[in-house]
């Protein structure tokens, strides 16, 4: 059952392929990348032992080619397929096509994604499994009466959705009893009027909940152990934009009984690998399985920093058959990890995408900062794919200190010729929920919506702007005399003005 | 060296003067002696009396730069004097409305919202560009009928090339 | 006794300049920097809030200026002076300048660096407080009978040397004592006749040793802890070039017996800050006291990255009266890091110094990785300062895994435009010693001496180089056919090139 | 286009030719297809039938090319045939020995150990330069004596200044 891998093709692009093929390094694995047209020059290829053009830049005719990955990973005598996230990642047919090739998926087995990624059967499993789900149910309730008795037996408050719906229609919030009869009709007749089908069930409703979720990890020999958890509550538009670990409101108790629940989750399936079981969490220390993400996560790098794990070398030798060792006993936090994702979009221009060359990049560097970056100064960010840049983690002793160490890196990153989320992330720096750690999946999306989080800086800026474009100006109309002369001369010409800035004796004594 | 520069709300005249290594910078009535290192490619250390900022200037739009500081940027416009003048004779609501509608960003045309002489109004979405999975729609800046349409539906725009025209 | 710190001046240059500023700027406290006029553009003045011009190139005009330096300090409302390594730093004098001028020294007492400076005084208190020294004593020997008792008393091997001695003459070292006779009196004739004095005295002489060091901290309250060893054996003519900690060697039992020696040596003294014991340790576990380095170490990293504390926050919160908290008690090494130092020379050209401009710079990023530099891509590296230009650190999970992760790095680093030590160090990683751990302080000058270590690749080039060069050579001359008729044209020639790369369609399809 | 290129002890004939947006370069008799990516200041990833290699190509030198990859650099010296050619006629022994021998780095000289006139070894130092706190001693490269001597005691030099010339 063991075997040693010898070449791994990472069937992804960007910074998760960057991140992968640097563990395969470390581990003497060669590393084989595919890419799009566009992507030739990307950082993952830079860094790749090989490199191959799989396809023009849309994805579906290239990185979700699945059956010509496979080939090219048999052509070129790869013994294992990394997916990555997002592409053929999640796809239980792409596993299968590895399984059928010869090919070893870096992931959990065709059948545990199938289990997972049923709604309808998942439900089923984690309740059979003990493992909390959201209350409630899917069979139509027949009336009013039906509906009054089914939410008193889950306690209020709770939603009324259409089992036809979707996109809002026909879902009811009902805060307590004597709202409920009126909700049910206004309910099933949108529902009706919606989706020609007047069929409604209810859910408990979770009042601003968590988004926190538990890193697993398992082996081909049926242990599965839990890392801990991870706070994502800070979403757009359900876009995941700041994780954490460990939570800041997740206690050592919750942390293991959370820790048990996901743990018998990815059991009820048979899960190898690395996965996330994601959760709502209340006020009240109550939390409801969402559903099971059968891959790496964007944001495993939080969990690595607080727990000292590689997840990607765990990924690779789990798929060797390595059995988990003595490390991942009773696995617990140190000090405090933040996740921020650098998007090349404008936040305060309704996060308007912007594509183009990097003309000046400066990552932060120094004590607790690791950047997992996809891009490079010079690099051109096309239109073609997911807009994120890179993320930039940040450690500390303690969630302050980590959120200080943050603000250092902003501070430090200079990134030109593209507008990113950098701007975001220092105005929640300056937001007193976040910096509380009093956050709910509501959160981001409301203080966007009502400009309590906005841009800063412009305010204290004084003559900075002015003076230093005044300066630029005055030396772009000095090198502009300087210039038509000839191109050997304008080189020469600032040959020159860099030797005299280095003059001794010069310099003013301010 | 005179200029003329604009941040925000606020125009100014201003007066550059090498001196030695040192740049004197007036902006208004306020002298400012600076000690500019060029970095090169836009950068520039700035020293105010030790105070140090580190800043990128590069161009941004047709006669404006940005000014980039640690913890934020800003949009200034600048020129000399009598060029100023030349660009702001004649009438301004002409000047400010930009009536040929260029794409901001490269993408892909996925739908166009109105016709060739229709009537739209300021805000009224015209064409929707798609761009990183993210749909976007480019919006007419102010009333007026749609004099011509540049693109079609399927068809991929680098930043810059004209997407319609209003009257 | 406790006073908030508002503006650190930093009094020194480079790397640790930009370390020091790091930590201030995420504790709120600004920073300002010195410079001297070759350092107008380095990279701590463009990070530091505040920048001050000291004086030209040579240090003792410049760097080396401790009054003006606190002259300076207290001009701009500055609370204390940060002195880094180096320089001032270790100058009890200056200590005493900071204190007479009301300016806090981020450091120990004048009175604590005078008692751990002297070398007779140091000695003299070390043996008191029950710190191991290396046996022997400075008083002459009067006859070879003499010697051979003293020999007996602290045992085989031992040195001669000569007291008014230095480089080498007059010294002997006796294996066993047959040999003392004679070994007595060629060392006392060699000493009359190189220094006109034929005294000499017998020291221990410790056989392949290990130069291990316990990172102190002392606050100003009467407490100090010990942070654990660094190992820190590599090094080409004293000075060190590779740091690791914990050390391979050292067990439990050991870093508790040299982490209680070490804070007795600091308490003896009063000492308070960070500070470091250095000690050989021979293969029986044997240690003993060299001296004590009053100071922060250049190696501070791997200590930070093992103990999961940044010591630069810990001297600013001790010089501030903060007393040490409970983060402190029996503070334990988690997983392995490793140090090289980057220097601008060339290590298999008699490590011939490398100034120059840096023309291409990318640092190792991503998981476990860390990098502490002072440069910047476009920097100019000057002939007027130690040429260490960053240092590299690791951490993983395990020494393997730490070496892995080195080798991984060193592959990512991209430097040119200047010669420095990377391939020492993939050298190095080739080396069986150094994988294994088997080190000690004269292995890395000996495999330097014998070519043992050599640069490494010229063999398994193939036709990569002729191949790149020729490509090169194609492309430039592509370039010099399209150049002469304007550089505007020239631009436009390069953005044509640009865009043919990214045309979708083409590319080869490998 | 046709090439000479020397690598060490190797010297070989070399042909490129470009082929869409790849290369075709022969080396001796081995012909390798190329897929190169030209990612400026003479950085390339070139593809060897999936194997990717990262390369810096800088000059180095008078003739040379140093070719940096991810684990070593190769110091490589190419010429288009008839240059090469006429690069090597004359006197070989003439052509190899540098007689005016100049400072590899900027530095200080701190000492200067021998006279004009005097008659000296190969391999004997000449002059003492010192840089970041390190001497370093410029030898004399073959048996001659001294014909002049450029610097002085205390004197800063620059990178590629004469230092001294033998006869």
């Amino acid at each position: 059952m063991r075997r040693k891998l010898k070449k791994v093709l990472i069937a992804n692009r960007g910074e998760i392929a960057v991140r992968i093929l640097r563990t395969l390094r470390e581990m003497g694995i060669r590393s084989a990348v595919i890419y799009s047209e566009p992507d030739r020059q990307s950082l993952p290829v830079l860094l790749a032992d090989e490199a191959y053009p799989i396809g023009p830049a849309p994805s579906r005719e290239s990185y979700l080619k699945g059956q010509e990955i496979v080939d090219l990973a048999r052509r070129i005598g790869a013994d294992a397929i990394h997916p990555g996230y997002g592409f053929l990642s999640e796809r239980a047919e792409f596993a299968r096509m590895c399984r059928e090739g010869g090919i070893v998926f870096i992931g959990p087995s065709p059948e545990a994604m199938d289990a997972m990624g049923s709604k309808v059967e998942c439900r089923r499993r984690m309740i059979d499994a003990g493992v909390p789900v959201v209350p409630g149910g899917r069979d139509p309730l027949l009336s009013a009466e039906e509906a009054a008795a089914f939410a008193a037996s889950i306690g209020y408050p709770v939603m009324i959705k259409a089992s036809a719906g979707g996109g809002g229609k026909g879902m009811r919030r009902v805060d307590s009893e004597p709202e409920i009869a009126a909700a049910f009709r206004g309910a099933s007749a949108e529902a009706l009027a919606s989706f020609g089908d007047d069929a409604v069930y209810i859910e408990k409703f979770i009042v601003d909940p968590r988004h926190v979720e538990i890193q697993v990890m398992g082996d081909l020999h049926g242990r599965v152990v839990s890392l801990g958890e991870r706070e994502c509550s800070l979403q757009r538009r359900h876009q995941k934009v700041v994780e954490e670990a460990p939570s800041p409101v997740v206690s050592p108790d919750l942390r293991r009984r959370m820790g048990e629940a996901a743990v018998r989750a990815a059991s009820a399936v048979g899960y190898a690998n690395a996965g996330t079981c994601e959760f709502l969490l209340d006020a009240d220390e109550n939390f409801y399985f969402l559903e099971m993400n059968t891959r790496l996560q964007v944001e495993h790098p939080v969990t690595e920093l607080v727990t000292g794990l590689d997840l990607v070398y765990t990924q690779i030798r789990v798929a060797e058959g390595e059995p988990l060792g003595p490390e991942f006993d009773d696995v617990q936090p140190r000090g405090h990890a933040i996740e921020v994702r650098l998007y090349a979009e404008d936040p305060f221009q309704k996060f308007k995408p912007s594509p183009g060359k990097i003309h000046h990049l400066r990552w932060p560097e120094g004590p607790g900062i690791r950047t997992d970056a996809g891009v490079y100064e010079g690099a051109e960010v096309t239109i073609h794919y997911d807009p994120m840049l890179a993320k930039l983690i940040v450690w500390a002793e303690n969630r302050p200190r980590a959120l200080d160490r943050l603000a250092r890196a902003l501070a430090e990153l200079r990134i030109e010729g593209i507008r990113t989320t950098a701007p975001l992330f220092r105005a929640l720096l300056a937001d007193p929920d976040f910096r509380s750690g009093n956050l709910n999946i509501g959160m981001l999306d409301r203080k966007l919506g009502s400009g309590e989080l906005h841009g800063l800086g412009a305010e204290e800026a004084g003559d900075l702007p002015l003076v230093a474009a005044a300066i630029h100006h005055f030396e772009r109309a000095q090198r502009a005399m300087a210039l038509p002369r000839s191109a050997g001369r304008r080189t020469l010409w600032r040959a020159a003005g860099r030797r005299d800035a280095l003059r001794p004796g010069g310099g003013p004594k301010g | 060296m005179e200029l003329w520069i604009k941040h925000g709300e606020r125009e100014e005249r201003a007066k550059v003067r090498r001196d030695g290594d040192a740049y004197e910078v007036t902006i208004g009535e306020v002298v400012h002696r600076v000690d500019a290192a060029v970095l090169g490619r836009g950068a520039y250390s700035l020293r105010f009396n030790g105070v140090q900022r580190e800043v990128v200037v590069r161009a941004s739009g047709e006669a404006g730069l940005r000014v980039s500081g640690s913890s934020a940027a800003w949009e200034v416009e600048i020129a000399e004097p009598l060029a100023h003048l030349a660009a702001t004779t004649g009438d301004p609501a002409a000047r400010r409305r930009h009536k040929k509608v260029t794409a901001y960003m490269p993408g892909r045309v996925v739908a166009i919202l109105a016709e060739v002489g229709a009537e739209v109004v300021a805000g009224q979405g015209i064409i929707v560009l798609e761009a990183m999975k993210m749909q976007n729609e480019i919006l007419a800046e102010a009333d007026g009928a749609i004099k011509a349409i540049y693109v079609q539906t399927g068809q991929a725009v680098e930043g810059g090339d004209p997407l319609f025209e209003l009257t």
